[in-house]
Parts: structure tokens; sequence; C-alpha cells
């Protein structure tokens, strides 16, 4: 009897998926673009496993700025709706999730996918499917081939010129990079060399050593070893503040005053309760700084902190200046197909909490960084330091 | 530096072993790759924190706290889960995946209460740090010895010279017979699943305050590690699991110097595979391949 | 020509010599059985013929062939068949499953002979399985043909462990204890099952501590005593021999 | 007298054919029943992971070893397909037999490298074996382009049309491999091979006694492991288009050792209900986002609890069936009838 019993709650399961997924299908409304139900907008991303944090705040941020638009009304007397999916930041379950999204005719624009590989992989199904698909932290050099991709986040050249910058505005000689063996690691380091060979012998400071590390490990001693051999004076990462963090605790316990130049991805409130002290001093290029003295901004932060009562990072103000990019999108398109939505993206302009936004032709949007360091337990802004990657290379 | 490279592999090795101890003791035991393990030590590392930070629990209470707390938690993965399974006869091989359940349950669980942010962890033992020879050690690496010097030496008593430990290794060569000759196997199982938790929390809390970082993440690749090192001593030998924990600690340590970092813990594999290709049993393991015929 | 031949072999584990210069022989169509107390190296002279134990020292020769250097794969084609002591069926396979391992090494054709279903491989499992047929039906064993090896009685599984060394087509039969366990009723019904063996044509050699069993079946009894050799003969002369009574029930014993 | 129940492994045995003939169409229709190209694609990751499935069977299931890196066989495959799509230009079918063939060579060497190994130690080693093919896939970067990953595989092609997930081509494809792989699994096992695995599963010793050579056959099984999760592997890279070494990950590797243990050891049927129901069941729960894992950990337990050999983990048919030309001896005539 028992096997009966397994056998069918098996086909029970099976048959529940067709219909499990079937009725999930929000309204047809997205084909004509004019009826008055919600316009649907995606957010694709971790919501668990590993990356969980940075999908979680990056969806809460697309959820503000849903409100924020609703609340003056829409577009065109029409809300918005956010629905939200999990992908485990797995390219596999990303593949499914697009698929199932792009499936879903009332859904008219994707934001998210955290790391480049996931990002890469879904976004040849938006490409296939006709979904435009804005990525807001996935830095990958090739991920936007497709019409329907778009990107708003700082490209690794953006990055590279802003810590070369940095090093050369602290005055440091040598100085080594830590990057983790992933995607995001190797495509950094050709950035950084391949400034250093446009800027050649006008650059003072010197790339010492280049340390990496296995995703996973937070145990760094054997590479700062390596980094205190070769001199270093500053010491630059991109890795995510769950390896930063020992890094610097780590690094800090044999050399004092070694300067830390680290990423946005350390660019949350979390990092300084995990870093505490050893944080001070640290330097960092962001677009989007939750303290700034801009005034949507700081409506932004006060609506985040209230309802999530922490603060954004800098992935909240991408996320929230994507989805402003599809509502003004559709505004200008006057219709909320994806196709439409897609050929109004070239045309916008508009002040986002994270600068200019303007898609170029190869849908980038050029992000314009500032610098922010942590000053006994406080991020503050140093305006001014830094120039774009082409006025600087200009200026020297 | 080479020193202080070696020295920090042996810290290294030292976590790594603090976690295989507690690994080992169900492994032996039960013959069980106890995926669970990992998620465990990770609740101990949250009890740690819960009591340290909400409840500012000065440093040995918070051990204790965290230790009973994890203890229970181990026992009741062993009462819920397993035993109704052992009780059927199930294999081995389905044990190991009610308890990838159970570890996907831990995870999940303390995502949803915790938050999935990570979480800074309070310095422990910070009395400072001091040069010997070249080495700078800090009071906390000192302290991670210690433990794990004791906890083995704790445990080594605890299987040699009581009648539970007695216990334990019969059970670990012949259940049934165990159970013939009086053995409460029963209690012996769960008191192995009460040290190892134990033992878990310690290593979650002694990490936890080196690495100042708390996440609910952190127990998956410390739980392969500490499996590998469980394996690489030989199965169900406690100190054969702290050397074995040791050996990969110094190998990724001197794998960064000599490959980079990038190659770190594939050459810790590599190494493993080597020891198991040259002794098939592990380090210390007994050779029980050819059973009798 | 004798079917076997040993000379003098040795083993050695660590210091203990557990055989010491064994020499004996087992003729065609003969049931010939090693008595003695436990740890006198019977197994153990049964694991060096059949290849489980690298030989220490003296040869083997079975069918005038040396089989000491030659691997148990080898010993098996060669032609000599195992039981063991403790019964060692594959427990969750069939009867017939278990009896066509016997026949695993007779049945001729390649891996793409069998994903492809070439006549080649329907005509050896056709042939395999007809003779595992018969070999049950010789044994009355044919209606478990279906049952999983492990659910049946002790007795029957012995049967089943004898009718798979059958099914390896060997001429020389080693069986480790059959009737260990056994009841007086089933060891009487064993005895009838080898001497139906023998009459169809196998040599039988056989350790044994039944010891009515072994007086009233073997042709010719070999007695060790700490892996030596210690009298030889038929049942009667090896029944009234004073070292066999010596070792068997120690000294001051009379045994009329 | 033994209360007799329904067989339904041996009801399911006699009227087999009828049976799949039934299965088969249902399935060829599922890609016109106008589904959306989301439910397409789970069934096609149903199809990869069947694969997988069986694949695993073939050490775990019926040699006894359990392997805890199996994604490294399947990332072998991938690599192979997506190497030959991109760098020579192959179509998928020339790439499938590339990555059968490397994927033997990839079991292969798992399988001497695991040769001497049992229990414990054997898993610990295909752990490390896993480890190792990740970090090259990771560095070889003149081959594999390192972490960057292979993107832009071109999609597969069938006399010039183009089969992708949404005109239901590669559907057709994925079920294609999965018949191909049955029909070879079951072949394989219905003869003296699938005996032999199954021997030297139950008692090694007492296999060689019997004349086998047992180390051959372990080293048979992997290297059929290896073709068939490299084949899997490769029809991935054509369905996804981009791999990177993260995609197999040991996660993969504990989620088809699941699915092999959760349908039910070395039974093929159970090899593709556990992949189905693995696949399909985190897709119904991904309304519970956050909740997702803490339910799926709970499925697992209760699973286990309630079948701990596997939904059809012991369905056995209640009577042996004798190739043809051999006739059932009658003793075993009305012993067969009234089941076990």
């Amino acid at each position: 009897m028992k096997k009966l019993i397994a056998i069918l709650a098996a086909a029970a399961m099976l048959l529940s998926l067709a219909v499990g997924c079937g009725q999930k299908d929000g309204p047809d409304s997205g084909k004509d673009g004019t009826s008055n139900d919600p316009i649907r907008i995606a957010y694709v991303g971790p919501l668990t496993g590993d990356n969980a944090e940075y999908g979680q705040t990056m969806s809460n941020a697309v959820q503000i700025a849903v409100e924020d638009v609703n609340a003056a009304g829409g577009i065109g007397g029409r809300t918005f709706e956010l629905v939200t999916f999990d992908d485990k930041n797995d390219a596999t379950e990303a593949t499914t999730v697009a698929e199932k999204v792009c499936s879903d005719k009332s859904i008219v624009g994707v934001i998210g996918h955290f790391s480049s590989g996931v990002a890469l992989a879904a976004s040849g199904v938006y490409q296939e499917n006709g979904m435009p698909y804005i990525a807001i932290s996935a830095a990958h050099p090739d991920l936007c081939q497709g019409d329907y991709i778009f990107r708003n986040n700082a490209l690794y050249d953006t990055e590279a010129s802003s810590m070369l910058q940095t090093m050369a505005s602290k005055g440091v000689s040598k100085f080594g990079i830590l990057v983790p063996n992933s995607d995001a690691g190797v495509s950094v380091t050709t950035e950084i060399q391949k400034c250093l060979d446009q800027f050649g012998d006008k650059y003072a400071p010197q790339l010492a050593t280049i340390q990496r590390f296995d995703d996973g490990t937070t145990d760094m001693n054997a590479q700062i070893q390596e980094m205190i051999a070769a001199g270093c004076e500053a010491v630059y990462t991109n890795a995510p503040y769950a390896q930063a963090v020992p890094f610097m605790t780590q690094y800090r316990t044999y050399d004092q005053n070694v300067q830390f130049v680290v990423t946005a991805a350390c660019f949350s409130p979390t990092f300084l309760e995990a870093a505490g002290d050893t944080a001070n001093g640290c330097v960092l290029a962001t677009s989007f700084f939750y303290g700034s003295a801009n005034a949507a901004v700081k409506a932004f932060v006060d609506k985040y902190v209230k309802k999530y009562d922490s603060n954004p990072s800098n992935f909240c103000g991408q996320s929230y200046d994507a989805a402003y990019s599809f509502f003004y999108a559709v505004e200008k398109a006057g219709e909320a197909t994806r196709d439409g939505i897609r050929d109004a993206l070239h045309e916008i302009e508009f002040e986002g909490l994270t600068g200019m936004m303007r898609y170029n032709e190869s849908g980038e949007c050029l992000k314009q960084q500032t610098l922010v360091g942590v000053e006994d337990g406080k991020w503050v802004e140093y305006p001014g330091v830094l120039l774009s990657a082409t006025d600087y290379l200009n200026s020297l | 530096m080479l020193s202080q490279q070696i020295f920090n592999g042996l810290i290294l090795g030292c976590i790594y072993a603090l976690l295989a101890v507690g690994y080992s003791l169900v492994f032996g035991i039960l013959r069980l790759l106890n995926m669970s393990h990992g998620a465990v030590y990770t609740a101990g590392a949250f009890m740690g924190l819960l009591g340290a930070s909400y409840l500012h629990m000065g440093a040995v209470p918070t051990i204790l706290f965290a230790m009973l707390l994890t203890g229970a938690v181990n026992v009741c993965i062993n009462r819920a889960v397993l035993q109704p399974l052992r009780e059927q006869g199930a294999a081995n091989i389905t044990m190991l995946i009610s308890v990838t359940g159970v570890s996907y349950i831990i995870q999940n669980t303390l995502m949803l209460v915790f938050g999935s942010q990570k979480l800074p962890f309070p310095k422990v033992f910070d009395f400072g740090s001091f040069r010997v020879g070249g080495v700078l050690v800090t009071s906390i690496q000192v302290m991670i010895v210690l433990v794990t010097v004791v906890l083995l030496g704790a445990l080594g008593l605890i299987t040699k010279h009581t009648r539970t430990g007695l216990a334990m290794r019969c059970i670990s060569q012949n259940p049934k017979a165990s159970n013939m000759v009086g053995i409460d196997v029963r209690w012996i199982i769960s008191f192995t699943f009460i040290v190892s938790g134990i033992c878990a929390a310690i290593a979650g809390y002694m990490v936890s305050g080196y690495y100042q970082l708390v996440y609910f993440t952190m127990g998956t690749t410390a739980g392969l590690k500490a499996f590998a090192a469980a394996v690489l001593g030989g199965i169900g030998i406690l100190s054969g699991s702290v050397v074995g924990g040791i050996l990969i600690g110094l190998c990724e340590a001197l794998a960064t110097v000599v490959f980079g970092g990038e190659y770190s813990e594939a050459t810790a594999y590599v190494i493993l595979f080597l020891v198991l290709l040259i002794k098939p049993s592990g380090l210390f393991g007994k050779d029980d391949v050819d059973e009798k015929v | 020509m004798a079917l076997l031949d040993v000379r003098q072999i040795t083993k050695t584990f660590g210091g203990l010599v557990a055989v010491d210069n064994l020499t004996f022989h087992v003729d065609e169509k003969q049931i010939v059985s090693i008595i003695g107390p436990n740890g006198a190296g019977k197994t153990t002279t049964f694991n060096m013929i059949t290849g489980a134990y690298r030989l220490d020292g003296g040869e083997i020769y079975f069918d005038g062939q040396p089989i000491h250097t030659k691997s148990s794969q080898q010993i098996v084609k060669a032609g000599i068949a195992r039981t063991f002591q403790n019964i060692r069926l594959f427990k969750s396979m069939r009867v017939i499953e278990n009896v066509l391992i016997g026949c695993h090494i007779h049945t001729s054709y390649g891996f793409f002979d069998a994903v492809f279903r070439t006549p080649r491989f329907r005509e050896a499992e056709r042939r395999a399985h007809q003779r595992c047929v018969e070999i049950l039906e010789s044994l009355d064993l044919a209606q478990y043909m279906d049952e999983d090896a492990k659910n049946l009685p002790y007795g029957l599984q012995r049967k089943i462990e004898i009718a798979r060394a059958i099914a390896t087509d060997a001429k020389l039969l080693i069986l480790d204890e059959p009737a260990a366990g056994m009841n007086p009723q089933e060891s009487e019904a064993l005895m009838d099952f080898i001497f139906s063996l023998r009459d169809a044509g196998y040599t039988i050699l056989l350790i044994e501590h039944d010891m009515s069993l072994v007086m009233n079946i073997s042709d010719y009894i070999y007695v060790c005593e700490f892996g030596k050799l210690i009298a030889e003969g038929t049942p009667d002369q090896v029944a009234s021999d004073p070292r066999v009574i010596e070792a068997y029930l120690g000294k001051g014993g009379a045994y009329e | 007298m033994k209360q007799k129940r329904f067989d339904l492994a041996g009801f399911a045995g006699r009227y087999k054919l009828p049976l799949l003939l039934v299965l088969l169409a249902a399935l060829a229709a599922v890609p016109f029943l106008g589904l959306s190209s989301y439910v397409v694609r789970v069934f096609c990751m149903v199809f990869t992971y069947s694969i997988l499935t069986i694949s695993l069977n073939f050490v775990t299931g019926y040699l006894g070893a359990t392997s805890m890196g199996h994604a490294s066989l399947y990332c072998v495959g991938a690599y192979v397909g997506a190497l030959a799509a991109t760098r020579a230009g192959c179509n998928i079918w020339v790439s499938l037999v590339l990555a059968v063939l490397v994927g033997c060579l990839a079991g292969g060497l798992l399988g001497v490298c695991t040769i001497k190994l049992s229990g414990s130690y054997m898993t610990v080693t295909t752990l490390a074996f896993a480890q190792v093919v990740t970090m090259v896939a990771k560095n070889w970067t003149s081959v594999t382009n390192g972490t960057l990953g292979i993107k832009d595989i071109p999609k597969a092609r069938l006399l010039g049309a183009e089969l992708t997930v949404r005109n239901g081509g590669m559907y057709f494809v994925g079920l294609g491999l999965l018949i191909l792989c049955l029909l070879f699994s079951s072949m394989v096992i219905r003869s003296k091979y699938g005996r032999a695995f199954i021997a030297v599963r139950d008692d090694e010793l007492g296999a060689r006694m019997m004349g086998l050579k047992t180390r051959n056959y372990r080293l048979l099984g992997t290297v059929i492991s290896g073709a068939l999760a490299g084949l899997a592997g490769c029809y991935y890279a054509y369905l996804t288009g981009y791999i990177d070494p993260v995609t197999f990950s040991f996660d993969i590797s504990m989620t088809i050792l699941t699915m092999a243990i959760l349908g039910g050891l070395a039974s093929l049927p159970g090899s593709i209900a556990g992949a189905a129901i693995l696949t399909v069941f985190p897709e119904l729960l991904r309304s519970l986002d956050v909740y997702r894992y803490l339910f799926f950990g709970f499925i697992l337990v209760i699973m286990m609890r309630l079948r701990p050999q596997g939904i059809l983990g012991s369905v056995k048919a209640a009577r042996y069936t004798l190739p043809k030309g051999v006739l059932r001896p009658a003793a075993a005539m009305e012993q067969g009838k009234e089941g076990t």
C-alpha cells in the first residue's frame, strides 16, 4: 500500500506543476499596454543562499521606487506593481526563472541578478524572448550585447580608474591588490593592468603584487604576508565585505597604518559595525552615498531606514534608479510594452540617486563615482577628488 | 616570513581540527557523513552571538549558553530525524539525505531569525599580541591552539577512560552486540550527539571570535573541510581528525605561498588524495579492507 | 594422477605459522575431508588453494597445472569452486541471479553485444539461463527461483551456495563447513546430497566438524593440528589413531 | 497464507510496452499544448537531471559507492560541448559524441583514482576530484576562459533549423537523449554486466571468488557514469548558452545524489521519479521566495521518513522474466503466480 501512496504523491506533484505556474500569470495586459491594470516590473535575485543579503536589500529598494511612483499618481494614470523571484545566484535557476518571467505576458521589465555569470546566463533568455532587462550589480565587460540588455552600475574600467586615482591622491608609492578568483576578480585585474599601460610612466604609484583567494575562504593570512613582503603601503580589494572585513582586521594586526581601498560592495552599514575601528581611514569609490545632501537621496534614505531599519547600500541606489528608468521609459513610450520600453530607454535622461542616468547605444550607463571614506566610525564624502576615466587620462 | 606562514597554517589547521573533532565523534560511531554538522556549527556561532551581543553575557557564560543550546539542537536532530530511521533499519545513505535536509532547515531558520546580513561578532579573548622569534602571535590564536588541545584531551579521556567512552567504542564496532550486552545504545548515541554539538558550539564561538564575522552560510565550506580532515586522519579516530585538520590547514597556507591563493583549496584536497593513495584507510585508520574470508 | 596435488604449502601471519609444510592430494570422484580442532589452519589452506591468500611456500597443482601463482579468477576458470564458512550469497539478488553469477565466467559476450542485443548475446544468455534452470531443478530448488536469497532458511541458502559453485562448471567442489548450524535431519539430507554430487561426477573436498557426517561420507581423511598434518587414512584408520584422539579429546581419554 | 497484494511491479512488467507507449505519446505532446516556455524549460531540466541521476546510479546505485563529486563529470561534459561549439563550431550532434568520449576518460580517471578505496574514503576522493576539476576549469584560462566562463554557445541546429526552448526543439533533443540513455542503461543492467555490478555491490569478495574481475566492473561502472554525465553536460551547455566553473558546484553534486536516493537507488524509473520531483518541487515552492529552502529541507526529511528506500526503491516484480526459449520450471509455475 505504501508504494501506491508514494507513487500517487509523485504524480500529484507533477500535475500541480502545470497547474501551479499556470495561474501565476497575471492578467494579459502587457500586450496592448493600454488597459488600466497595474504595470508589472520583476525583480529577480538571490533571496536565499550565500548572497541573500544583496538580493533582499535590492528588491527592497525597487519596492520603495514602485511605492514612490504610485504615490505620485503612477505614469499616465497607471500604477506599477513589483513581483519578486529568487534565483539563489545560480546560473541554472536564473535561466529557469528568466524563462518563467518572460512567459508571464504581464511583466514588461526585469531588474536584478547579482553576479555576472548569473546575469549573463539570464540575459541570453531575456534577449531571446525580447524582455528589457537592467542589471544593477554585474560588471562583466561584455554583458550588454543584446539590444534588450541594459546596465546601471559602474564598469570595471571606471572602477579601475577611480582606484588608481585614489592611490595617486593618497601619494602611495607601492600598492597591492587582493581579488577573488572569480569573474569579478579577473575582470578588474585586467582593467587595472590596461589602465596602467595607458598611464605609462606618467603615473607614480606602482602595482607591487596581485594576490588571489578562493571564494568562500575567510583566512587571508597567507596573502597578507605576501603583500607585506612586497612592501605595500596601500591595498585594494573588490571582495564582498564577508571577505574584506576579516582581511582588513587580520592585516591591521601586522601593519597598523596600511591604507585600505575597497569597493561599493563594502559600502553598507553592516560593514562599519563588522569592521569597527579597523574601517577608519578606509576609502572607496561609489556612485551612491546615503549621507549625501541631495534632497532626493535624503528622502529615499529616510523611507528605506523607516521601512527596513538599516541604511541602503550602493546597490540599493542603483536598483532605485533602474526602476525609475523603467517608469520614465513607459512615460516616454506612452505605452507599457516590452519593445516600446526598450526603445524609450535609449532616449530617457534623468537625475537619479546615483548621478545622471543616460543609457548609451550599447545599453551602458556611465556612472560618475565620488570618493567616500570612514572617519571615526562614520562615512564621509570627499567630493571632487575623482574624475571620469577619460578626463583623468587627459589630465596626466 | 615563512615561519609566520607556517604558524598561520597551524592556526587554520586547528580551526579545521576543532570542527573535525565534533564530526569524527558522530562519524566514528554511526559511519554517518553528518552533513548537518556544518549547520550545527553555524548554529553554535549564532548562539554565541546571541549570548555575547544581545544578552551581553561574559565570555564563559556565553560559551556555556552556546554549548547548552547547540548540544540540545544536535540531540533533537538525532532523536527526531535519525533514530526513527535507524530503528527502521534504513541504509546510511538515506540518513545522509535526511541530514542534508536538516542542514537546509537550520541554515534557513537562522537566516529568517537573524537576517541574511553578515553580523559582527565581538572580539574574543583579546589580550593583545606578542612576537615570538619573528612570528606575530595574537592572544586569540593562542586560545584556539589551547582549546583544540584541551578539547582533544578531554574527548580522549572520555572515550578511553570512562564507561560511556567504552560503550561508544563498542557501538562503533558492533551496535547489535553492544545491545546484547546491555549497553543502552540509544542513550549513548544521543550522548555522542550532545558532545558533538558541544564541540560544534566551541568551534563556532572560537572561529567567529577569530574572524569577527558570523553569517548563516559559514558552515558549508567549513563542514566539507572537517569531513575531509576526519577521513584523512582515519574514520572515527579523534586524534586522527585533529592531525588531519592541521595537515589540511598547513597545506592551504603553504599552497598560497607556493602556487597562489586560488590554488590553495584544491592543493589541500590533492594532498588528501595522495595520502589516501598511499594508505587507503587514512593516516591512522586500521586497514580493515581485506576482511576475513 | 591426483586431481589436486598440494605439496609442502606454508603460510605465516606475522610470527604465527598458520599452515606448516602441509602435503595432501585429492583424486578424481573422491570425497576427501580435512578435519582438525579450531585454528588448525583448515580455512587458511582453503584460502590458499582458491587464491584468496598468497602462499609463503610450497606449490599446488590442479589437473597437472600449477595454480599457486594464479589469481582467484583463473583458479575458478581452471575448475575449482568453493562455498564459504559464513554464507556469502548476494543478498539483494534472486536465487536464479545468484546462480547466474556462478555461470558468469562461461557467458562469453562483449559489452556492445549486450548493448545492441546481438544474437551472440541472446544465445549466451539463453544457454546460461537454461543451465541454471537445470541445476536448480536437479537440486530441487526450482520453486525458490524468484525468491530473494536473503529471505530463505539457512539449509536452503547452503544448497544455493553449492548450486552457485556447480554453475561454474567446476570439477572440484570445496565445501567449507557445509553442515555448520544444521540439525541432524538437515545434515542427513546434506549427506545424500553430497553423495549425489559425487555420483554426478564431482570431486569433493570438505572441511567439517560434524564427525558423524565426516566419518560416513569421506573416502579419505586428513587430520591437521596447528597447521601440521598429524594423520591420514580411511575413516576407520583415522578414528582409531591415538594422535587424532589426543588432538580432539586431549590426553588420557580412551575412545573405544 | 500471505495476503495477496496487488503486484504493481509485476503488472507494470507484464504490460510494459503499452504503458510505455502511452507515456511516450503524452510526453511527445507536451510542447504542443501551448504551455509556456518556462514549463518546457523545466521539462528540459528534468531530462538533464534524469540522465545525471541515472549516470550517478551506475556508481552509487549499482556499485554501492557514494559519490559526492558527480558535478565534476557533468562539468567536463559541459565544457567539452561548449568548447566544441564555440571553438570548433561543431553542431550539437558532434559535440555530444565528443562529450561522451571525454566523459568516459574522466569517468575512467575517477575510477582509477578510487579503485583501491571503499566507503567514506572513496566518497572523500570523489569530493577531492570535483575540487580539482573546478580548479582546472577556473585557472586553465587559455582553454576554458577561466572564471569568465564560456558565453554565446551557438544554438543547436538540425537541417538548418535552430532548436531552442521556445520552438520545443531542445525539448525533443532532451527527450531523445533521455530515451537513448534509458535504453542503453536497461540493456546494460539486464545483462551479465548489470548482475556483476550488483554482485560487486553486495559482496565484492564473494564476487571475486566466483571468478569476476571486480576491479574491471568498478571501472566500467565509473566509465559509463562519466559518459552519461558528459552527455547531460553537453546538452545543458547548448540549452543554456553560457557556462562557468561556479555552475557545477558541490550543491549540484548533492542535488543529484539526493535525487538518486529519493527516487530509489538502483532503479531506472526511480532515477527519473527522483529527478522529476526534486526539479519540480523548488519550482512549485517558488512563490514562497525566502522560505523556499526551509520547506525544501522539511520535504527531504519527511520523504526519507516515509520511504527510506526511496519512492521506487524496492519495487520488484514478483517473478523473474526468463529469456525467450527458456522454459519456466514446473515447480516455479504456481509459486510465481500467487506473488511473493
